[in-house]
């Protein structure tokens, strides 16, 4: 066991940590979820890339920087740190969409969408959830009829983010009807601009409209969009997250411990409601804010700990469940937490959730964590079944 | 002793209730994030009026209805079930006050809806006064012509028409909020707030509220959970989902019975009455805001948009446990 | 809506608070799960019949007042607020034996039965659990044989308390193995002095042994000791709530509220590890204590409601099963809070759960609240499928 | 950085583990509701102290075998896993007290297991002294030839020769609890619990203990919801158990993580190994509490009785959470 840092790494966190605080954009990001919001982040991952600081862990071919999962640490924790922009529009194709391609893709496909993505000249979106097909997401009924040497896709998707800036998505679909749930499905790289798709909005409670609805009738696109078998979709899909080892996690981390600070900064100097003191001085508040900081220490050990752990192994275990289980947990306690120390005024709206920090809107946008990208009843099951082999039901 | 309600205030909750689904049907906003039309339309503000929402626990004498302090809860309730716009709380409340202070002229105008009273929660004190200084909170400050403020001790009525509102963007978009700085106000009215049990009645009937949405709240997410399917069969089938529903039900049960037991015990002038409406206002705004969370999260994904309604029950939650005193200073309280 | 007592209603309260008051005994039960209680309680019980207090809402043809439900619930409360002896050995013959007599048994069963236990004469235990049938209790298989005029059981029940004193069991016992598991249950008067039968006390973590398993081998009872039809024990099992209609709670509450009262004032009086104010002017401490204090109180309103609820209609719903999930809730945090509070002199294991109060015995016997008379999970269970109709899993 | 355990770490686990299985098996007590027999067996404390146990983190210049921190930590955690009985806290600390104090001699009489320490916990105050007044709490007081005080700014050994210790009928009957008054005891050594992070290490190898238990206490818990049947089926299948396991999973991850975070911080001597040492003790505490309380609904029945095993952990706990420092005091210090 050992915390420290070698002088490489300890030096690569010093160029992270200066370039980003000299470099990064002193414009906030715009709150418009429209192309305001997409010419932002493109231009934004085009700086990142022309500095060599695009795609840390991804290979050197594809226009990456090729370092390993301490390094890509270092750049989440510094980035975090840094308070650079929210990589909004950016997500998908960065952390998600794109290391698939990378585990998965042929080198045509590779070479074709890899460098576009790191070059800050593409939007991906997801298409996995369905309306129908939410915490059971293996029930999917987008479905995909191979017509010679095309996909012909029917069907819907939802909460799918920025599709409506997107050019590509990561789309679910189903090719094989009769085969059992999870052995028909095809990952697809989807034109977002091909005939037939249509997208609507969905309002939400943080005043957004960053999720869509997507619907595809009769959209044809290429048998070559498929990425890696016809029907072994599942399983790439479920690759996805081998290739960062956790590391994006403590970004989020990162916010956390900076709210929690934040909070307490706040408490040591707002009045309580009997304006007799602060509410740092009030016992209970004090003890809820430092044993919530206590909490978030131990997340953050625990995420070092999986990343450890993660390096150790090819492909990252259930425990991650843990983290992202407890992460949404710590994270409404906080928000919550925020909005009782704001007392009356949490009234107003205020902020956004994306700029962290402590407001009526972060405890909004707090509710999402236990929902968005498995439920927490989801996490918790499979904690239970996969981490502690516990029955199926 | 008997806890149910009586044939009569069933019949109060279910006029009430028919009249809400009716005209105030609770609704998503949709792309709607800001307040676009009044809190309550004119002429429905009115007709409530003459359907005596406003004077439902008055005493004749004052010009009321003559009932007691239950009914009123059960209106509440009624009205928080609805997420009721308007100022109806503080309308009561300052119709009280007004009745306190004897200005049946000024009781007869609020009932009527003649005039209109925004509800002030002050934020760096405990005591309305009669020259009141100090920041203020302000729920329902459109065409407000006063402002009724309840603290423990002294109740008061401000007029508003010297004050200058500065309106917040307020997170539940179906109420005109707004923040003043009072300096040096002069009360309309200054009455003991132990007179007529009206620090009492304000808890009560805020905690009414408060239950009522817990209430309705619970009942959305339970019809969703048996009609929503994952996995091939209801969502309601899950113990996780039951183990939520079971609490949310019990929480609902002990805010609602300590809800009444707190309006009779004020009644029935109990020593104990202030610690019962304390107590009641404590389980009441755990059980709305616990089962609002629980509600999103039953809802999934749709929980969290503004198209769905589980949402409203939370943001306006956000806003009533934030009038009258704030959490710490109930319990500390009881 | 109406909490006031009528003039009738007040001044029995007054006679019950009186007698309580000169009569209860001075010394206190004994702790030795032996003979020693029998003979305590059996006393206790004739004192109570003597003096008219025994069976407030029994028939008064087998020796009861035959008075209504707000009597006995004022009985009730007065008895727990004279901190007059717990039940004990008596419990079940009082409030769960003999009700179910009054409800499902023939003449001669009850002329035989009732007046002994109003007396004090006998001591009656429960043989419900079974070590393989807990929360599924119709699973149960103590196996009884009709052979001529007599049944032969054979099995072994569980967790019956004072069956080591007792001379008779409420005892189900499964009289037909082929019908569903519901409908070949019956309920049987068991002899615990007849031959076959033995028993062995179980330890618990408050120290006691009044828990016992129970042995049956081949133990032969007169086909009369049937209560009900035969195969019918479950519907029998089932009508025993219906009687006390949830006045016999208003006794827990009132310990609840006594004990959150007691912990109040040792909150005031008892200084806080750093010395320097007490545990109630710590604002952690004093709303801890003050909003369960809420709660209890809100407890105490809904078993009133419940009481209400339960005179309008013939048997009550399942919304009892709220009280007890919440009661046994309560009491834990209530028994934790107090160990809190009590801080290194809750290293000792102190007085006894049964004598209420704020203990490390009470702590630890609040563990049983959530287990005993059906888990937490199963009162959850009731309290959605039947109370909200939510679909069974 | 690299979090997990080394080989040579593993093996310090696996040789603890295998001889605690041997020699100390978790077992109910049954109908022995007082202790009757030693805390621990003379010749097995003999036989663990000949094992390096309390000098495992002792620099090989003061006469120990010159482990960090961390695999102190695997040790205790292995020993709270376990349930050991026996003074191995107090004497590993006292030992570093007196390392500290440089009295090598009393090292050396500590570590081969000649003397025994018992561990003092102040009542009424937050500090050791030279010269000692007030209440204590003691454990391990069986055949105890001094008492080791730690607390945040100083460090002390007393001698336990003329101090009356009135023995305490422990919730936990394999320890030997008592209490004492001292007036103006002496300490034998006091020196300042910064120089060898003293304080931090009794926290952190307090929090090691909480976390064996913690994980232990799942363990047995689940492995019982996997064989248990109730309607049918394992209970373990039952969603309820799952969202009991899945916290307990949760708990023991993020507590055994700060555990190591905190012994790591402390010895890289970070300017924050204090808060981290107070965090790993506060979630370690919450562990252990949390999951012993599951592992008795788990159990059921049989978690209530002496004859299964939950109640060893939830007794132990309730112990272990009222050494050195009490909870409000941690958390304020954080």
């Amino acid at each position: 066991m050992d915390l420290e840092f070698t002088l490489e790494e300890r030096s690569f966190r010093e160029q992270v940590r200066t370039w980003l605080e000299e470099n990064k954009p002193s414009e906030p990001r715009p709150k418009s979820d429209d192309l305001e919001q997409r010419n932002y982040d493109l231009a934004w991952q085009r700086t990142l890339y022309d500095n060599g600081w695009a795609g840390i862990a991804w290979p050197k071919a594809y226009g990456g920087r090729e370092l390993g999962t301490i390094a890509q640490l270092i750049w989440f924790e510094e980035y975090a740190k840094a308070k650079a922009p929210y990589l909004g529009a950016n997500f998908v194709g960065i952390n998600h969409g794109g290391p698939t391609l990378i585990a998965r893709a042929t080198e045509e496909q590779k070479t074709f969408h890899l460098p576009k993505i790191l070059k800050g000249e593409v939007v991906w979106c997801q298409g996995f959830s369905e309306p129908g097909s939410g915490s059971d997401l293996a029930s999917l009924s987008t479905k995909a009829v191979v017509d010679g040497d095309q996909l012909v896709i029917t069907g819907q998707k939802i909460w799918t983010s920025f599709a409506h800036i997107a050019d590509y998505q990561e789309l679910l679909v189903r090719t094989d009807p009769d085969a059992p749930k999870h052995k028909g499905i095809s990952w697809v790289i989807c034109d977002m601009h091909a005939p037939g798709i249509t997208i609507r909005q969905i309002p939400t409670i943080i005043r957004g409209a960053e999720f869509c609805e997507v619907f595809y009738d009769e959209v044809r696109l290429p048998l070559s969009s498929v990425v890696g078998n016809l029907n072994d979709g599942w399983s790439v899909a479920m690759s996805t997250l081998s290739f960062e080892r956790g590391t994006g996690f403590m970004a989020a981390i990162i916010e956390l411990t900076t709210t929690i600070e934040e909070l307490i900064d706040i408490a040591r100097h707002k009045k309580s409601p009997d304006g007799k003191r602060t509410y740092f001085q009030d016992d209970e508040y004090r003890r809820k804010l430092l044993s919530l900081k206590a909490e978030i220490m131990a997340l953050r050990s625990a995420t070092y700990r999986a990343i450890s752990r993660n390096m150790r192994q090819d492909a990252p275990g259930p425990e991650g469940s843990i983290l992202k289980l407890v992460m949404s947990d710590l994270n409404q306690k906080l928000a919550r937490l925020g909005v009782d120390i704001l007392g009356i005024e949490a009234l107003a709206f205020g902020g956004s959730h994306r700029d962290g920090g402590v407001s009526t809107a972060a405890w909004l946008g707090s509710f999402s964590g236990s929902i968005a990208g498995g439920t927490s009843e989801i996490q918790r099951n499979i904690v239970s079944e996969r981490v502690l082999g516990m029955p199926r039901g | 002793m008997d806890m149910m309600q009586s044939p009569e205030q069933d019949e109060i909750e279910r006029t009430v209730a028919a009249f809400l689904t009716e005209k105030f049907p609770v609704r998503g906003h949709g792309h709607s994030f800001k307040r676009t039309e009044p809190e309550i339309a004119d002429e429905l503000w009115q007709e409530c009026c003459n359907l005596g929402w406003l004077s439902l626990g008055l005493s004749e004498e004052a010009g009321g209805v003559g009932y007691g302090l239950a009914e009123e809860a059960i209106l509440f309730r009624e009205l928080g079930r609805g997420l009721a716009p308007g100022p109806f709380l503080s309308g009561v409340l300052a119709a009280h006050v007004a009745a306190t202070a004897g200005d049946h002229e000024l009781v007869a105008k609020i009932i009527s809806g003649e005039v209109r009273v925004a509800l002030a929660t002050p934020l760096n004190t405990d005591e309305a006064s009669a020259s009141f200084s100090g920041d203020i909170s302000l729920v329902h400050t459109e065409r407000a012509d006063y402002a009724v403020m309840i603290t423990p001790n002294k109740s008061a009525i401000y007029a508003m028409e010297n004050v200058a509102v500065e309106p917040v963007d307020s997170v539940d978009i179906s109420l005109a909020v707004g923040r003043a700085k009072f300096d040096n106000v002069h009360a309309l009215h200054l009455v003991d707030s132990g007179a007529s049990s009206l620090y009492e009645r304000a808890l009560i009937l805020a905690a009414a509220i408060s239950v009522g949405m817990a209430i309705e709240v619970m009942r959305i997410s339970v019809e969703y959970s048996k009609t929503r399917e994952q996995f091939g069969k209801p969502i309601g089938s899950f113990q996780a989902l039951k183990t939520y529903a079971a609490y949310m039900a019990s929480r609902c049960e002990l805010a609602e019975s300590q809800l009444f037991f707190a309006a009779l015990a004020v009644e029935a002038r109990f020593e104990s009455a202030r610690s019962e409406a304390l107590a009641a206002r404590f389980n009441a705004n755990e059980a709305a805001r616990i089962n609002g969370e629980h509600a999103i999260q039953i809802h999934g994904g749709y929980g969290y948009t503004t198209e769905y309604t589980p949402y409203r029950f939370v943001t306006r939650n956000h806003v009533i446990e934030r009038i009258i005193t704030l959490r710490s200073a109930v319990i500390d309280a009881i």
